[in-house]
């Protein structure tokens, strides 16, 4: 594709949210601020292995907003799903190790006990899933599911957890909902599966939704629809969304924030619209060069040699020194020896990158 | 869900019908003269051997035969006991060769001990297998876990008319810990006692098997997302492991269950003999050496029905237990 | 890029002599049915799933057509009775101009030389248990190609595509994901086709190595003279790879036109609401394309679809004419020959209300 | 969930460049299952075992000559004239003592006993894993009646009751090798009987195999490496046995290192039973059968039979456990 220098954004997409925040270490300071439910620092999640201790997530911070929404962006293995299910406690503590700290609505996540994660489920944060025909248990009927984890919070009578079930139901769309309540998840569509978990989440109106790949199984129209729900929904609730994806246009779309992650660690954070407009970390360039558009004609694809590391074995020094098309950039061999720390580089912007002025080197790559 | 049970049913007419048809031919079409079995080592004269085939029909042509036996079976018939004509009421299975009782009735008081042994055991493994495999499951990885699955392992490799002999020889006769058996006549008490041991034999032995199912059943579904699912609706880890998890491990647990019922008769079969059980295997391997025809193919047949049956049951079970199944 | 068939250097066996009129492959009438029992409470029903009905297409040599829709539309379908893979339950497939459709796979063999076929699945593509040599020699055993130096081919090809031929005797567990597609890709120019069958080579891989599949993908096209019918539900894919791309909407081809066309301006309201529901990467750059079209539920099941225009349940425009008369797929509001004059090819929709719509996707000032 | 652990491979590599780090053959599936057993002590333990047994077998009537005995040869001066139980335990002469009532040496009943066992054992294992692989091949690769009627005839035979069926039948198809009148020898009639065994061992063995095998075959003909060899027009019968078998060798060695124990398992039943073996071959079944009432008396006679059969079937099956796990390590605990 051409190197063309890339219009301005018009700031007037997003909402703003203007409720300050004290400013704290490693905050975008430029960011708007919404309340801060979830407050991830120096995350590392380790699982063991037969080749040995897989990291999958190394030194994660980031911090989830209400009424914004946050994609985490990355390939397979980045950690994005894994750094999430900690959230919510998810991981098997006699398979996992996990440390730093996960701060959810003042709560500290990281070695705390069952009864207190099971309080905070679905009640403080609650998640969906990618595919949801497995998400869902087959043996019970759809209402019912929902209507455990309404009851699970609420002390009320089961009539009670079934009618919310419905409205929940209703809530997101799915016509007839008094008889979708009744049915089997296999007896609904992709789409309206999909849609029955969102109500799940959002029975016990969590403060934190977390969605892990929501649209990755359905089919493209199906998922401007769900896009949609959970934007709506959103803006209803006021709740902070996490959004985990793979598909930049997925955030393009409904994203206020991004963190892009790169084999388990945090390559770039800032804003949606500016990162994906001026990416600074030369992964999240060489990412949105190598997508082919359905808006303009490409004779060339930009590509991203080799593949992704084992975070078995991770390279030495920056992850993604090996595929870099940038790292003779950078004097010495810092690329390959000194791992970068996750830097402010430009106002309301980080990114964990070694050269000094990677805006001026991409647009460079780009045009050679 | 009606449409899943009916082809279920056909399916056990037919797996019966092939299997009456089957031994009929093999017993009855086979070389083997039951009349000359019949007169066993005393050798008959020629013309005594002529009046037993007639009076037994087996001199006239297969197909008779057998439609006379299914017919039996179906309406009862007539058959020539020692000269007499005798009627035999549907279901008809004939009359031993040697004792003349008929095979319906000599059944019929045996059945009840073969029923029990196996109602026993099987309580016994389904309750101490499950519970041990989901102990094992929720626990995988400790030694706990690798002990239950070891023993279970080792345990259920050797063979169960092994550890039933060693264990009936030391501790009903040589060491008496438990009551031999007693005819159910004796006392009902006495006769559920006298089972315990060989269901303890037979359950335990089948109970290492369902370890390992129940247990690779339920770190299976452990697994899946939906149990990921009902974890983050902030439920109790009871509720997770027992309503979601265990609900979803048990439906493989029951199709084997249905695959081991002929295995299960068998089981019984060999732990009678041992056991000295007076069911309907022990009675089956007695016949075998009077050449008692009639009573190996009535016995046979009562076992195939039976396996057939309790498939039939655990496939309607599963069913109820997987509504993919039930409504798909 | 634009279509310009690349002429034919490759050596063919025998071949129906091929004019400039003939088109490598006419797909004509295609129909494939599958049988499937239903069992709901009391009755058991038979029914039939009607993934591709009537689907009539061609493909010029050297050409590249893409098919897209969503899953169950039947594009894998078709793609599997272009290779026999499946036997269509009617139409014709004519490659060359003879009709392979119903033909015995003995006489099929030789053609399959000319056709090839890349998979989705990198993971299931290749069998585990035969090292990468072997995968790349069967081909050539088969069709007796490279007779003694069967070796020396594969890492030839292996290196056509781009891997070191030193790792000939590597299963493909020592591969990884985009490795192993590049191997599908070596095993199937093996046999040195013409035409060759893409069912989605990209989407089970990483972003990252995507870019590097489909560019290999181009330059082959490029070196090797081939046709390709390219199939993927990203409309990006699509439209980088593609000369003509047709819209299929359960088992039917609702749209059928150029890049140009399809792109730039959509006539049937399935094509634009695909367009305008798909992320893309214009709008991440922050250009939002000017009108958004959301449908409304999902796609009905192909075993009763709807009367009429299968595509009325879902669109905005229905009326009653669309449910008693399936439109037939023909050039509509003067096609596209007035308005993209340097191509002049055919744009052809299957809808009662077709309408320009160009304002669909992100547009990129040019 | 998994984070992949890919192999770290920086760039596509250039053909030029010789990949000098790298020059190992690949490893098949196979391979790396081999190599995994052979770390398994509980796997090379039982193959110990069963080594020794093996040994035992083929080396019998030189083990017997070795104590300075033979098979059938009586001593009835060391059996009590007043209870027919032996005057004698295990001595250097008799080193499992001798048959109450005969005084046959019983290391020579023992050793001999080992061969029936393992020929059967291994003989059936063999022939029901070759029908089940035919049967299972034809019905799961040609599928439509030809697979409906196979799976009839394999839940039809899964739902009899095996050993009454055996028992049953055992008698039966002896008498078809017989002419009416005819007197056979004890030789004769234990040849037969062995022959039976194997013949309704192996009848009623193929099915679990077969099942297993069309499972598979049908789950691997969807595969896309199946369909590539279609596509590329590879002919029925290579991708039969050059795509599709070869990815089922892991269940079929599974599968037949699990029968062999079965059956020697079943045949010492069958013979414990009366069903099986008969005079003068030697049978550990049979010996159980003799020896279970003298246990009180002269529990001898029982303990190598009975420790030999839960040896044997234990170590195969453990060993059959092993390399179950060694082709599939998700099973592993």
């Amino acid at each position: 594709m051409s190197a063309q220098p890339v219009p301005p954004v018009p700031s007037s997409a997003v909402p703003q949210n203007a409720v300050a925040a004290a400013p704290e270490r490693n905050v975008v300071d430029q960011a708007p601020k919404g309340e801060v439910v979830l407050k991830i620092t120096d995350l590392c999640v380790r699982f063991p292995s037969d080749e040995g201790p897989v990291n999958a997530v190394q030194d994660l911070t980031y911090e989830a907003r209400l009424g914004r929404t946050l994609a985490i962006v990355g390939e397979s293995g980045s950690g994005k799903s894994v750094s999430s299910m900690a959230v919510l406690g998810l991981h098997n503590p006699k398979r996992s190790s996990i440390t730093g700290s996960i701060l959810l609505d003042g709560t500290e996540i990281v070695g705390a006990d069952e009864a207190t994660l099971r309080k905070l489920r679905s009640n403080t944060a609650a998640m969906i899933f990618q595919d949801p025909l497995s998400a869902l248990h087959p043996f019970y009927k759809v209402g019912n599911q929902i209507a455990e984890a309404y009851l699970a919070h609420n002390s009320v009578s089961k009539d009670v957890a079934r009618k919310r079930a419905v409205e929940m139901l209703e809530l997101v769309g799915i016509p007839n909902p008094q008889r979708r309540a009744k049915q089997f998840p296999h007896e609904f569509s992709g789409g309206m599966r999909q849609r029955a978990m969102i109500a799940l989440g959002l029975v016990n109106n969590p403060k934190l939704l977390i969605a892990d790949e929501p649209t990755t199984a359905l089919d493209v129209t199906v998922q401007a629809q769900i896009l949609d729900l959970v934007k709506s929904l959103q803006r209803e609730f006021g709740s902070a969304v996490i959004l985990i994806t793979h598909d930049l246009g997925v955030v393009a779309e409904v994203s206020d924030d991004i963190l892009v992650m790169y084999a388990g660690r945090a390559v770039e954070r800032g804003l949606a619209k500016d990162v994906l407009a001026r990416p600074q970390h030369p992964y999240t360039h060489a990412l949105l060069q190598s997508l082919p558009s359905a808006s303009e004609d490409s004779d060339q694809l930009q590509t991203i040699k080799g593949t992704p590391p084992s975070l078995v074995n991770l390279p030495s020094g920056c992850s993604f020194h090996p595929r870099c098309t940038a790292r003779d950039r950078v004097p010495g061999d810092a690329c390959a020896t000194v791992l970068p720390d996750l830097r402010v580089s430009s106002p309301g912007r980080q990114i964990r990158c070694h050269l000094a002025n990677p805006e001026q080197v991409l647009a460079q790559e780009g045009a050679s | 869900m009606l449409i899943y049970i009916a082809r279920r049913a056909i399916m056990a007419v037919s797996v019966i019908l092939v299997v009456l048809v089957a031994t009929f031919l093999l017993f009855f079409a086979g070389p083997a003269d039951p009349a000359q079995s019949m007169c066993g080592e005393t050798r008959c004269t020629t013309q005594r051997l002529e009046d037993i085939r007639r009076s037994l029909g087996t001199d006239r042509p297969v197909a008779i035969q057998f439609k006379e036996y299914f017919q039996g079976l179906l309406v009862g018939r007539d058959i020539y006991v020692s000269g007499s004509p005798k009627h035999c009421e549907a279901p008809c299975l004939g009359f031993s060769f040697r004792t003349g009782v008929e095979v319906k009735d000599a059944l019929a008081t045996r059945f009840p001990n073969t029923a029990m042994l196996a109602l026993m055991s099987m309580v016994i493994f389904l309750s101490v297998g499950v519970s041990t495999g989901v102990l094992a499951a929720r626990r995988r990885g400790s030694g706990l876990d690798r002990g239950i699955v070891g023993f279970s392992q080792v345990f259920g490799s050797i063979p169960s008319y092994i550890t039933g002999l060693l264990f009936a020889l030391n501790f009903t006769v040589l060491y008496p810990l438990l009551p031999r058996y007693a005819n159910r006549s004796d006392g009902i008490a006495g006769w559920i006692a006298g089972l315990v041991a060989p269901a303890i034999i037979l359950g335990l032995f089948y109970a290492t098997g369902y370890v390992r199912y129940a247990r690779a059943s339920m770190v299976d579904t452990l697994n899946q997302d939906y149990v990921r699912t009902a974890r983050s609706k902030g439920i109790s880890e009871q509720t997770v492991v027992y309503k979601h998890g265990l609900r979803a491990a048990l439906s493989p647990v029951v199709t084997i269950l249905g695959l081991d019922m002929a295995g299960l008769l068998s089981g019984t079969l060999i732990t009678e003999q041992i056991f000295g059980v007076d069911g309907i295997g022990r009675f089956a391997i007695e016949s075998l050496r009077n050449d008692d025809l009639p009573i190996i193919m009535g016995t046979v047949l009562i076992g195939c029905v039976l396996v057939v049956i309790m498939n039939l049951i655990v496939d309607i079970a599963y069913s109820f237990l997987d509504p993919r199944v039930r409504l798909s | 890029m634009t279509a310009t068939p690349v002429s034919p250097t490759t050596p063919t066996s025998e071949s129906t002599p091929t004019s400039e009129s003939t088109p490598l492959v006419e797909v004509s009438n295609l129909v494939k049915h599958f049988a499937v029992r239903e069992v709901q409470g009391l009755t058991m029903t038979r029914n039939t799933v009607k993934a591709v009905d009537n689907v009539s297409f061609s493909l010029a040599e050297g050409e590249t057509l893409g098919l897209v829709g969503e899953s169950g539309c039947g594009k894998s379908t078709v793609s599997r009775c272009i290779t026999r893979l499946e036997m269509p339950t009617s139409g014709a497939i004519r490659y060359k101009g003879k009709d392979i459709a119903r033909l015995p796979e003995r006489q099929l063999r030789p053609l399959r030389r000319e056709i090839q076929m890349i998979f989705q699945d990198p993971y299931s593509s290749l069998n585990p248990r035969q090292t990468v040599g072997a995968i790349l020699t069967t081909p050539l055993r088969v069709h007796n190609l490279a007779k003694g130096r069967e070796k020396a081919r594969a890492q030839e090809l292996l290196e056509l595509v781009g891997l070191n031929p030193e790792h000939i005797n590597r299963y493909p567990s020592e591969f990884s994901g985009g490795q192993r597609q590049r191997i599908g890709i070596a095993r199937a120019l093996a046999v040195e086709p013409k035409l060759i069958i893409a069912d989605e080579p990209v989407s089970a891989l990483d972003v990252s190595v995507q870019a590097q599949v489909m560019n290999l993908l181009s330059r082959l096209r490029e070196e090797l003279g081939l046709s390709f019918i390219f199939i993927a539900h990203d409309l990006g894919v699509i439209r980088h790879f593609c000369d003509r791309v047709a819209v299929m909407y359960l088992g039917k081809v609702v749209e059928l036109g150029s890049k140009a066309h399809i792109y730039g301006e959509p006539q049937h309201p399935y094509t634009q609401a695909l367009l305008s529901a798909a992320p893309d990467i214009n709008v991440v750059r922050g250009i939002p394309p000017k009108e958004r079209i959301r449908l409304v539920g999902d796609p009905p099941s192909p075993i009763d679809p709807p009367s009429g225009c299968r595509f009325r349940t879902r669109c905005w425009k229905a009326q009653e004419i669309c449910a008693t008369q399936e439109p037939p797929l023909e050039d509509k509001l003067g096609g596209g020959d007035d308005d993209i004059p340097e191509t002049g090819d055919e744009h052809v929709i299957a809808c009662h209300f077709p309408e320009i719509k160009s304002t669909l996707v992100a547009e990129v000032a040019r | 969930m998994g984070p992949t652990t890919e192999a770290v491979d920086t760039g596509v590599p250039s053909a030029a460049v010789a990949d000098a780090i790298d020059k190992r053959a690949g490893r098949s599936p196979s391979q790396i299952a081999w190599d995994r057993l052979k770390s398994d002590k509980v796997a090379i333990g039982s193959l110990v075992i069963v080594v020794f047994f093996v040994l035992v077998a083929i080396f019998a009537p030189l083990l017997v000559a070795l104590e300075g005995e033979e098979l059938n040869k009586y001593h009835p001066e060391l059996i009590s004239a007043a209870n027919t139980y032996p005057i004698i335990g295990a001595t250097p002469q008799h080193w499992f003592g001798v048959e109450p009532r005969t005084g046959r040496d019983l290391f020579a009943v023992w050793a001999w006993g080992a061969r029936p066992s393992l020929i059967i054992g291994f003989t059936a294992a063999t022939f029901s894993t070759l029908l089940g692989i035919a049967i299972g091949l034809t019905a799961g690769y040609l599928g439509g009646v030809v697979d409906k009627i196979i799976t009839w005839i394999i839940d039809v035979l899964l739902s009899l009751p095996f050993l009454l069926m055996v028992l049953a039948l055992v008698p039966v198809i002896q008498s078809r090798f017989t002419k009416p009148g005819e007197v056979l020898t004890a030789e004769e009639t234990s040849g037969i009987r062995f022959w039976v065994l194997i013949a309704i061992l192996v009848f009623f063995g193929w099915i679990g195999l077969a099942r297993l095998i069309r499972g598979e075959v049908l789950s691997l003909r969807e595969r896309e490496f199946v369909q590539a060899a279609k596509v590329i027009g590879v002919p029925t019968r290579q991708i039969l046995f050059r795509e599709i078998l070869p990815n089922l060798v892991g269940p079929i060695i599974v599968s037949a290192s699990i029968a062999v124990p079965a059956y020697i398992s079943s045949e010492a039943a069958l013979s414990y039973l009366g069903a099986g073996l008969v005079e003068p071959t030697p049978s550990w079944g049979r010996t159980v059968s003799n020896a279970q009432n003298s246990y009180a008396r002269y529990p001898l006679f029982l303990w190598p039979p009975v420790a030999s059969i839960a040896l044997i079937v234990l170590a195969l099956s453990l060993l059959g456990e092993a390399i179950r796990d060694a082709f599939d390590p998700n099973t592993r605990r």
